[in-house]
């Protein structure tokens, strides 16, 4: 199953059991028409351009009954409904003295490498995950995806859900390959299509999905970071470097014991994160082992700068499998 | 009128009276931080909130004390709240500008705008879920100007939520007229968005009780969201210890204070022309000016005194109900007083 | 009529052709993601950028590359900032959606509703620097739901700010009819910040032209912003490669791609009742005959055809106008070939 | 002088011969009143309660000319207003290809420890610093704050400028300790008033204010968190832990040197950060000692959950110097 079409399908599962699920968004009566067709109008429901009013109000509708899995064009756009997010959702569980979290589900298309340029093509995740008090998500398969989005759909508080558009056919074809056939992007064939189980089972939060066990480095990731990750992590195999690849899965809760009981054994920690470099995930995961005490080796592929338009620019500022080998082989030499 | 003066009466003096002892523990330090009062908007509060019933949820922004207690939240926990005590309703983790209540469907913020995207989702959860039940957003006629609160206006229009949207117009943004910073009128405004609007008697419990049962069963109805503008004045300023009002109360005390470094700044060499300079301390002093003959010294201006006013035909009835809300007061004080 | 009618069509034919050039390279995938046009709207661009001066500003959306061309950027650096090249004029950093000339004042942004604020600050700049010059935001009728836009419209009216905010109205938001999302018309909206709101004939350039020549000399003379609202089509939708339209135009291969996982999912077990589902195919479908007899098959809203009829009375100069444009436009793609 | 004077006097000492510096924000006119009678209406604009429009004008204003200083009520407010800063501000640098910045100044009071609950007493500071393209700014001491403000006022690229409202006698008196006089605090004495140059001269961004040689730990903070380190490090001392604390001044541009100047020698990193705790400002100096190869401990002390509104659990969540010793000890003991 394709990616996006396996989260669809776990929300479908779900809302044939629980009538409360709502889905709220711009363009979402076509955008999602074939959940529509299925649960009717009164759930699958358009917005106004007017992201801070709907995801606020799919806060407190998550407080008083409902379900509701706001969607945004993009997490970029959540620059306009910072406030819904940060100063409510995530407050809630603390003002209300733990009495009245609101189980609201936030999906969102993330991710670069598709040309639309640094206000359409940013990651986000370490950044809404340093909001104590919100679930952040970032599957990185379509089974993985399902399973994510199922649990997601049972947590009881907000989860921030985050889809690389990369992995999406539908996105990708929104924004910029429909209507053209010669569109190239480096799309992860793992992520983007794969098998899903019959009947959808919730994959737990906060467990990362290890590849492989590293002697060498252990590399971890989330999203599209994970297959650039396991490619580079043939390449090398082939250059005698063993190296584990962790997929994060989520944000928070962070899986900390994975991580830190796969360094115990590599030694050597290399972070690849699409996200921004600074004060993010990579500094987040080096801090996770350096607290624990484990004696280790660091170094981070990251985003570092704002994203460029140009295809040359965007494969200079995102994370590659050519940078992760070599960064791999310095962190390896040391 | 379904609800007696008599009634709506005593939710107003209790609201007074309960914010009343708030202000005397704030004052004497037992309560952290910054305290908004609804006083001086308790006939909006009681002629909205009095209507409310169970399933109606209520959004409300940083003045939530006596809407809460209006809906009969228990004023011993609201109390204890405000002291931070693990009793509170929010076990002391929220204060009074983060009031919820589960039970009653009520959430606060102390965001300015925020209580209308809030008022949004419960409405929209009332539509799927709670037939006739409506929502209620109360804010200032500051916050119109906040994007979210603009946004849900329009959203209640297109989505056609049961949502009554509450302007409490004291024309005040902390020190700032809202008029000045305001294009077009209050009335203008909420058309914008396509939203029937309805002046309201803000200092008139009895009119605005009327004003809004009329407008709250439209809403119920199913006619879409509605919008309800009332002129209040808030007879403690923006919050307690407001500087302004304590230039008021003690001129001779708190304007030194404010002059002399204004002065200093003044004739330090350097800066715009005199012109402008003389410009800029006109601009200053009219702005104190206006605060020194504001409102708010102007006792009719107060919605209990206007109330009182009628019930006062009947002193008796007037003086039993007056103590035995003051003995409410003083109970729930003692009850406090026993936990801390 | 300061600026003739051949003039302004030569802007607009320039512009149109221009961005023809732009949707074959887009097509032959040398232009990555998105891309939006300005086609059908050109009538509007030109009847208000033809009238801006040096140290004029301009905060542009989206649909950016048509009111930039008209505003004199070099055509070439425009071009080679979509296929990335490193003498794009952002250095190939900023593609379509974000635009910028520090020379000319003009800036852009992909986030809807932000040429709001963005005029609103070039606005007060020039009330500050440049007296009499005046600053334009364009933006779709979509992004008036926008709390940024909204706000920065009270803004203007707040500050008296010399701002044009130019909505151009196509009544789509993607895929979504923006006046079903909309509580009250544009002019309520306007009007709701005390902006004087005026409509204009956005597929008549020679009219549009006159409109805004009035709107923008009493902007220039100090009266604060004013809102022009003009109706266009937009030829290629959203953008290119826009599902919609490729379903219009080869129903046959589109089609069932979209349907077959339609009815897929309408026969699945489980889900609504089947009366609830009917209604939700009745929505789809509804949408989609809503598109395939869409206003943008009509050639009678394509303003140029509109220019051009009135101009046909002087074939031989028209013929050497669209000649030279079209020359023009052929210089500029091989002068961007030459470097690519 | 006093911490917001000192930024006040560098702001005024820079518009006398800067006249495109202008002051935009909420109830300036009043709150600004010493400015405004100096400079005139003109340059100190009151605006209504619209942080998004009012910052993103303050950042094409800074484009076309002007030198605004856009204040904010509070940085917990930032959620209103985060669209001109991340997408907008922060992007300009890339998107105008480096030929047209926006030198917008954003002022924002922050920090806890007063009493006004979860969602007004953020720090955020290293939530934005995750952004690239801006400059952060927080100041520890009045000199520092006039100082950095008068440099933030050369900078040709968006700067965040972080007022600690603990260190602030107008805010802490307009916030709750005005109109009565029992109210106590745990301000630093030397963050809120101390010497002051009879000139102003910019303090440069980047390089940190390092206090004393520690040859055990070395504490790295920002803001309040730099006294309570501080105080910690006399106690320490006293117990024979010698601790260097590192005012960083600046999070963007970031100190990195004397952070790892120090730790080489110490051995033990310990940060104090009053904004959150995950995804942030101790990650981040994690990575950075840590891609440096210097073999080192950690441990950190901050803000993990939503700040409550009891005083009780306001002193549990946010650092305090007992805390700072405790895990300095344990961090010693390692
Ligand atoms: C987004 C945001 N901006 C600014 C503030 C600071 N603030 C708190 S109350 C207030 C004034 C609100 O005015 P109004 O809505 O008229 O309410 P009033 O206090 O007059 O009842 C302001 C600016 C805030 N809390 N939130
Ligand atoms: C804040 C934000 N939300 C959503 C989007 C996605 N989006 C891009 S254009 C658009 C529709 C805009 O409609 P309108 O303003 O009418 O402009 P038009 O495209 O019709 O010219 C949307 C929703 C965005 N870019 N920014
Ligand atoms: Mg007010
Ligand atoms: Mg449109």
């Amino acid at each position: 199953m394709h990616y996006t079409e396996a989260v669809d399908s776990a929300i479908a599962q779900k809302m044939v059991e629980d009538n409360t699920i709502i889905l709220l968004g711009e363009d979402l009566p076509l955008l999602r028409r074939n959940l529509l067709v299925r649960f009717g109008p009164e759930r699958i429901i358009g917005t106004p351009i007017s992201e801070n009013a709907f995801t606020g109000a799919g806060v407190s509708a998550a407080m008083s009954g409902l379900r509701p899995i706001v969607e945004l064009y993009m997490v970029d756009f959540v620059s306009v409904a910072m406030d819904p997010i940060l100063n409510h959702a995530a407050k809630l569980e603390t003002f209300s003295g733990g009495k009245w979290p609101a189980p609201i589900i936030i999906r969102m298309p993330c991710g670069g490498g598709y040309g639309d340029g640094g206000q359409h093509e940013q990651s986000l995740w370490g950044w809404l995950a340093h909001i104590p008090g919100i679930d952040v998500v970032v599957p990185s398969t379509p089974a993985d995806a399902g399973g994510l989005m199922l649990q997601a759909l049972q947590q009881e508080r907000p989860v921030v859900f985050l889809e690389h558009k990369l992995f999406s056919r539908s996105w990708i074809e929104f924004l910029g390959s429909g209507g053209r056939k010669n569109m190239k992007y480096d799309i992860p064939a793992d992520g983007s299509y794969g098998n899903v189980p019959e009947i959808w089972e919730p994959v737990p939060f906060g467990k990362a999905a290890v590849h492989g066990k590293g002697e060498d480095i252990t590399i971890v990731s989330v999203g599209v970071g994970v297959h650039r990750a396991i490619r580079a992590r043939e390449i090398l195999k082939g250059e005698g470097i063993s190296a584990s690849v962790i997929d994060l899965r989520t944000l928070n809760p962070l899986d900390k014991e994975s991580v830190r009981r796969s360094v115990k054994v590599s030694g050597r920690l290399l972070v690849v994160d699409e996200d921004y470099e600074g004060f993010g995930l990579s500094g987040e995961l080096s801090a996770v082992v350096a607290e624990s005490g484990i004696p280790f080796k660091f170094a981070r592929v990251c985003t570092r700068t704002s994203i460029p338009y140009s295809t040359k620019g965007e494969k200079e500022v995102l994370p590659d499998v050519d940078t992760i080998c070599s960064e791999a082989r310095k962190l390896y030499s040391l | 009128m379904e609800k007696d003066l008599w009634f709506l009466y005593s939710l107003m003096l209790k609201s007074r009276l309960y914010e009343e002892m708030v202000t005397r523990l704030w004052k004497e330090g037992l309560i952290s931080g910054e305290m908004h009062l609804g006083t001086g908007e308790e006939a909006i509060n009681a002629g909205v909130v009095s209507q409310l019933t169970e399933g109606d949820s209520i959004a409300l922004d940083h003045r939530g004390t006596s809407p809460m207690l209006m809906r009969g939240i228990d004023p011993v926990s609201l109390l204890l709240e405000f002291l931070g005590h693990p009793d509170g309703i929010c076990r002391g983790l929220g204060g009074h500008m983060h009031l919820y209540s589960k039970e009653h469907l009520i959430a606060s913020s102390g965001i300015v705008g925020a209580s209308g995207p809030a008022a949004a989702g419960f409405a929209l959860s009332a539509k799927h879920l709670r037939p006739e039940k409506i929502s209620v957003a109360f804010f200032g006629e500051g916050s119109l100007n906040q994007g979210m609160l603009m946004e849900s206006m329009n959203l209640a229009a297109a989505w056609k939520l049961p949502l009554l949207f509450v302007c409490k117009d004291d024309n005040w943004s902390i020190t700032t007229e809202s008029d000045k910073m305001r294009g077009g009128s209050v009335k203008e405004r909420a058309e914008g968005f396509g939203i029937p609007y309805i002046k309201g008697n803000g200092l008139d419990v009895e009119e605005f009780y009327e004003t809004s049962s009329k407008v709250i069963n439209s809403i119920r109805k199913g006619n879409g969201p509605q919008f309800l503008h009332a002129e209040c004045v808030h007879l403690e300023g923006h919050f307690l210890g407001y500087q302004l009002i304590r230039m008021i109360r003690k001129p001779f005390r708190e304007l030194p204070r404010v002059i002399y470094p204004l002065l200093n700044s003044f004739l330090k060499p350097g800066g715009a022309n005199f012109i402008k300079k003389l410009k800029g301390i006109k601009t200053v002093s009219l702005s104190m000016l206006k605060t020194l003959t504001d409102a708010r010294k102007d006792p009719t201006n107060d919605p209990l005194q206007i109330t009182r006013k009628k019930l006062k035909s009947d002193p008796l009835k007037l003086k039993e109900l007056e103590n035995s809300v003051e003995k409410e007061i003083k109970q729930i004080f003692d009850s406090v007083k026993a936990v801390i």
